[in-house]
């Protein structure tokens, strides 16, 4: 049974979605456990591929049955079906995102109950199918399938914004358009590529371009590279891009945002590193020298305006999608830099930004769902009144920050490090820059949070009750916040037995 | 200029094709603009049949051009198709169309890099393609290799087509659905209650109902024959959504959903989708990989190839259910701005 | 210049994308912006189609003929089926998109009174 | 006979050119609606055209017939709209709230 | 036979050249109606007749275009109907000879 794993992953989520949606006729109560199973299903399947790649290098599954023919006139055998590839690259994304999304559908229940009250049958299952969606375009080997999960992903991730309901439709109208386009415009890539190399199949166009490339014919390839590249750029709000992606995850309701902030943008990023590490070689991106410098100048703008900006915003829920926007800034350059501590620190910080902005998010829907807002000025006496909460919060704002044993701090220490090695000091800057406002930030909600009540332990004061959030919220908060830590101290066993070898063996160390 | 069979159509309706894309953009009513792009829709189909893609053609025809132009016109009816006139934004608009120009000259750009137009021996026509037209017949027993390929080699990407079809309905129905008995007083209603008039089309509505009971028998052949001919599930399912569509408009919504409740509606959908997976997992107990229906051949009648062949006409028939009664339940979300009582 | 002239296709297609690009944003109109999605994602259908044509070949369907009689078949006969049924699948989600765009446009508009941009920021703002 | 057909096809596209000025110029939407009609009929008689021409004229029937029953069904979407209504709204409203 | 296609797609072209023509140069919404809603059922029928006429094809084929003509007889007129309608009820103003 172990050769059908790499399905399962999809399955899990897809026939439980399905089927929740036929339980939200009847049994509604039982469409939360079904999407919880079928995402354990597909939690447990992704981590034993973990271990069986780790072992055995990459698993590859042939839809139908359908792998590598002879076609007539060509040498090489073709793939002529879809491809499901498991590999060093996108096993860990695997896991952290089944495994978040596990943590995440526990975790929303009790929101949903209160926040959606009435409206909850197609929750779970559009939860489900956008959870299906990003495991998809993380395990696909095929690029227009690629493509179907990109807008299957996409257009569940607009139903679970407009459950917002007021700005939230606005905001998701946005980034429908701005999807939409993004969409296209990696289809169109796809074509141009395709148009060149007459394939579908990443192993297959990956053997390929060399050959066109050295052969002169490499402008319909640039255009194709440049179109995905700008495709993805959009999909993952980077800095010309970015406007859709605070309003929709602040005008989205807790729930929903809780699963698409971690996980819809990291998944872009991780197209981008496929298309740009597998399907064109690195060697591509060191020779285009052009797009290499534009893109690390533009990841450190992200960097620093989503950190200027966020040092003004005063609702929780849009800070933290600045700081969604200013990560991305992170990953983009890191994976620009185009050298083996860039890249690693990139990859490293795909998996570790996504658990970081899940607990994140769930931090804050758990101050959401006892404070009823997430201002920052309603936030006075917090850490009386939610001292696990904040703990857990506390905890993971150390861990965007960079605070040693978090696994914040060793992506970052690669990437300063990558930086340092290529003398892209700018970025470099920035990125110190977006720990230093993290810092800033992190001080003022304590200022508000801690000291701007008078402390309730000295006699006289007024006693804070405490009030945290349900457990079936707070566990899994607490479970990601000492997940941070857990995975910062095995970054080194993950870099050394997976990431490395997912890098390109013709970097130079 | 190519020697495609008929390319003096070809180059005309190019031409046309762009003329009527503008005017659709420069019309300043959006009922008008609408109509337009239906128009648009038409004349893109007609360019596919001239290219031979006769299965995109169909689809084109029924999507494109029959029922997303039901859908603008079932959101304008509960909205209003007036456009203010705005002065000023021009500056913006520049910007944008010379953005947008640069990228098109980039794109352009790579222009010489391509195959001539309709090389027979260009990357895409002879790399893996010709696998699909050689072995179509043998391996699945299937005349139409758009078919084939479709529900076969490249089964998973339908299985997510069909998906997709899916999430949009339920999208629109968790966006759009209102509770009747509480409607809620942060969104009024904006449109006054149209007025019903039931003696007012007494001629469209006996000519629809002569017309609705052959409409479904043509989809069912399409869905059908889909093996020999061009069509299959999904242009079938959109025509069969089509003709109640057409039930609803020229009656009345509550006269579909007499027949068709919301929650029947709703389950078929899923059901759809349901069919189309659990036929690939049939196949995984069956020992062969996801959506191998070659697997099948003990259940289904016949060798490995017709048992292809059968497999693809039941997900065919799954796709078919999960698109018509998407179509049904997105119409009724959109016409009936969400309460499913009345609408267009 | 003379490649201009053979690929004709591949400019009236790069015309087409870039006027629903523009629709997609510069028009202050949601229900246009609605209608230059399809029209930008028909220009990539066509780009998709156009690189699949063949001379003087068939629609992509075997007949009768051919497979009774199990003559050879030619490959050349045969428009590509590859690119048709990618672009199957890209007609059918541009169709479940523009969909969802226009649900929620109708309900910007009930809460608005306008599909108008400008004008729906200004009341957000109020 | 492929001539003739190809000639007449060039024909009626040019004809559908002419038709679609009326589409452009209006004045009013249902004028629009009237011209996209034609147009919509007219593209299936293409349809069969472009059948004849490929040779295969059974694989084009199909669709021709599909286009003429949704032709239909838009032709009849539109003019349900304006009778249920009851107005046909200028062009555009000269700024202000729309008239709905 | 053959003759009688050519013959009828002709006719059929001259019909709908009529029809264009119409379409353009009444005066009102109501006449341009009048000259597509006849012209265009007609001249798309001859035309289709005309192909059943000129190519060799099977009865099912033949039974298949029929359906379709059969199809445009009973849609075409009740769209025209519905567009006339709404534009009756939508307040569309029928010219009148002493108007400008």
């Amino acid at each position: 049974m172990t050769e059908q794993l790499p399905i399962i992953i999809i399955l899990g989520p897809l026939l439980g979605a399905v089927l929740a949606a036929f339980t939200g006729w009847f049994r509604p109560r039982l469409s939360h456990p079904l999407v919880v199973l079928g995402l354990a299903i597909s939690f447990a399947a992704a981590l034993k591929l973990v271990f069986i790649v780790a072992d055995a290098g990459a698993q590859k599954y042939w839809l139908g049955g359908w792998g590598e023919k002879v076609v007539p006139g060509q040498k090489e055998p073709f793939v002529v079906g879809i491809q499901i590839t498991v590999d060093y690259l996108n096993t860990l994304l695997l896991v952290a995102v089944s495994g978040i999304a596990l943590l995440t559908s526990v975790y929303t229940r009790r929101l949903v109950d209160t926040e959606l009250a009435g409206r909850q049958r197609y929750f779970y299952a559009l939860f489900s199918l956008l959870v299906t969606g990003l495991l998809g375009i993380t395990i696909t080997g095929d690029i227009f399938n690629l493509y179907v999960f990109m807008e299957i992903a996409a257009l569940s991730s607009y139903a679970l914004i407009a459950y917002g309901r007021g700005r939230a439709y606005m905001a998701a109208f946005n980034y429908l358009i701005m999807g939409t386009m993004g969409a296209c415009l990696y289809l169109l890539g796809v074509g141009f590529v395709f148009a060149k190399t007459g394939t579908l199949n990443i192993d297959n166009v990956s053997a390929i371009i060399p050959a066109l490339l050295n052969s002169g014919q490499s402008q319909a390839l640039f255009v194709g590279f440049v179109l995905i590249l700008l495709g993805a750029w959009a999909k993952m709000a980077f800095f010309p891009f970015h406007g859709w992606l605070p309003n929709a995850y602040a005008h989205a309701p807790t729930a929903g945002a809780a699963i698409l902030a971690p996980l819809a943008t990291k998944v872009a990023v991780y197209t981008m590193l496929r298309i740009m590490v597998t399907v064109y070689s690195i060697e591509y991106i060191i020779h285009s020298p052009g797009i290499q410098s534009l893109a690390l100048y533009l990841s450190s703008l992200a960097i620093v305006i989503a950190s200027f900006f966020s040092l003004t915003q005063t609702n929780l829920k849009k800070l933290a999608s600045y700081f969604v926007l200013s990560e991305i800034g992170y990953m983009v350059g890191g994976a620009w830099l185009a050298n083996k501590p860039g890249l690693t620190g990139a990859m490293v910080h795909v998996v570790a930004d996504a658990a970081m902005t899940s607990a994140l998010f769930m931090a804050i829907g758990c101050i959401v769902y006892r404070l009823g807002q997430a201002q920052l000025d309603d936030l006075k006496g917090v850490f009386f009144k939610m001292p696990v909460t904040m703990a857990a919060f506390v905890v993971t704002m150390a861990a965007l920050i960079g605070v040693p044993p978090t696994c914040g701090f060793f992506s970052k220490w690669y990437l300063i490090q990558g930086a340092a090695q290529a003398g892209v000091w700018h970025f470099v800057a920035a990125l110190l820059l977006s720990s230093l406002v993290k810092a800033i930030i992190l001080f003022r909600i304590i200022e508000i949070g801690y000291n701007r009540v008078p402390h309730p332990a000295i006699e006289g004061n007024p006693a804070i009750p405490r009030n945290e959030a349900p457990l079936s919220m707070l566990i899994p908060t607490v479970a990601m916040a000492l997940g941070l830590i857990a995975l910062g101290l095995g970054t080194s066993t993950l870099v050394n037995t997976i990431i490395a070898k997912a890098l390109p063996a013709a970097l130079a160390p | 200029m190519s020697a495609l069979p008929i390319w003096q159509f070809d180059v005309l309706l190019l031409m046309l094709v762009l003329l009527f894309a503008v005017v659709a953009l420069s019309i300043r009513n959006l009922m008008g603009a609408a109509v337009v792009f239906g128009a648009y829709s038409f004349m893109m189909c007609l360019i596919w049949a001239g290219m031979g893609a006769v299965d995109v053609a169909f689809t084109e025809a029924a999507v494109g051009a029959g029922v997303s132009t039901v859908f603008v016109v079932s959101t304008l009816y509960n909205t209003g198709a007036t456009m203010q006139r705005r002065t000023g934004g021009l500056a913006f608009k520049l910007f944008i169309g010379v953005v947008v120009t640069v990228a098109g000259a980039f794109l352009l750009s790579a222009l010489p890099d391509f195959p001539k137009w309709g090389a027979p021996d260009s990357p895409v026509n002879a790399t893996v393609a010709p696998y699909y037209i050689l072995n179509t017949f043998e391996d699945a027993h299937v005349h139409n290799i758009v078919t084939s390929v479709l529900a076969d080699y490249r089964g998973f990407d339908t299985l997510l087509e069909t998906t997709v079809v899916f999430i949009a309905c339920i999208a629109i129905y968790s966006i759009m659905r209102v509770d009747n008995a509480k409607l809620e007083t942060d969104e009024p209603a904006i449109v006054a209650a149209p007025r019903y008039d039931p003696s007012d089309s007494l001629i469209v509505r006996q000519a629809s109902r002569f017309m609705v009971p052959f409409m479904q028998l043509f989809a069912l052949y399409v869905i059908a024959h889909g093996h020999y001919s061009p069509g299959g599930g999904f242009q079938g399912g959109v025509i069969l959504g089509a003709s109640l569509i057409l039930l609803a408009i020229s009656f009345d919504l509550k006269f579909l959903l007499r027949q068709w409740s919301e929650k029947t509606l709703m389950l078929l959908v899923a059901a759809g989708v349901f069919l189309y997976a659990a036929v690939g997992l049939a196949c995984v107990f069956m020992g062969g990989n996801y959506l191998d229906y070659g697997f099948l051949d003990s259940v289904l009648p016949g060798e490995r190839d017709m048992a292809r062949s059968h497999g693809i006409l039941l997900v065919e028939i799954g796709v078919g259910i999960t698109v018509m009664f998407s179509m049904i339940a997105i119409h009724i979300n959109l016409a009936s701005n969400g309460r499913f009582d009345r609408g267009l | 210049m003379e490649k201009l002239i053979t690929n004709f296709n591949y400019v009236i297609v790069v015309i087409l994308m870039m006027i629903g690009l523009w629709a997609m944003l510069a028009q202050k109109n949601l229900i246009k912006k609605c209608i230059g999605m399809p029209i930008f994602q028909t220009g990539i259908i066509l780009f998709f189609i156009s690189i699949g044509a063949k001379n003087k070949a068939k629609v992509p369907i075997l007949s009768k003929f051919v497979v009774e009689n199990s003559s050879a078949i030619i490959v050349n006969d045969y428009a590509n089926p590859l690119t048709q049924i990618l672009m199957l699948t890209a007609i059918v989600v541009g169709v479940a998109t523009l969909g969802v765009g226009l649900a929620l446009a109708q309900k910007i508009y009930q809460q608005h009174s306008s599909f108008d941009e400008d004008e729906i920021l200004e009341n957000q703002r109020k | 006979m492929n001539t003739f057909i190809t000639a007449a096809g060039v024909a009626l596209i040019g004809l559908m050119l002419l038709v679609l000025i009326r589409a452009i110029k209006g004045p009013t939407v249902i004028d629009r609606l009237v011209a996209i009609n034609v147009i919509g009929t007219k593209s299936i008689v293409l349809l069969l055209f472009a059948g004849i021409l490929f040779g295969q004229l059974e694989m084009f029937v199909d669709i021709a017939l599909g286009y003429g029953l949704l032709n239909y069904i838009v032709s009849i979407a539109a003019s349900r709209y304006y009778q249920h209504r009851k107005s046909l709204e200028p062009e555009h409203s000269p700024g202000g709230s729309p008239v709905s | 036979m053959g003759f009688l296609g050519y013959i009828l797609i002709s006719t059929g072209l001259v019909f709908f050249l009529g029809t264009t023509i119409g379409l353009l140069r009444f005066p009102d919404f109501y006449t341009r109606m009048h000259a597509a809603g006849k012209g265009d059922t007609l001249s798309t029928v001859m035309i289709l007749l005309g192909c059943i006429c000129l190519v060799s094809m099977s009865w099912l084929l033949a039974l298949k275009i029929l359906l379709i003509i059969n199809f445009i007889f009973i849609g075409s007129p009740t769209a025209t109907h519905a567009m006339m309608d709404a534009g009756n009820k939508a307040g569309a103003t029928p010219w009148r000879k002493d108007s400008k």
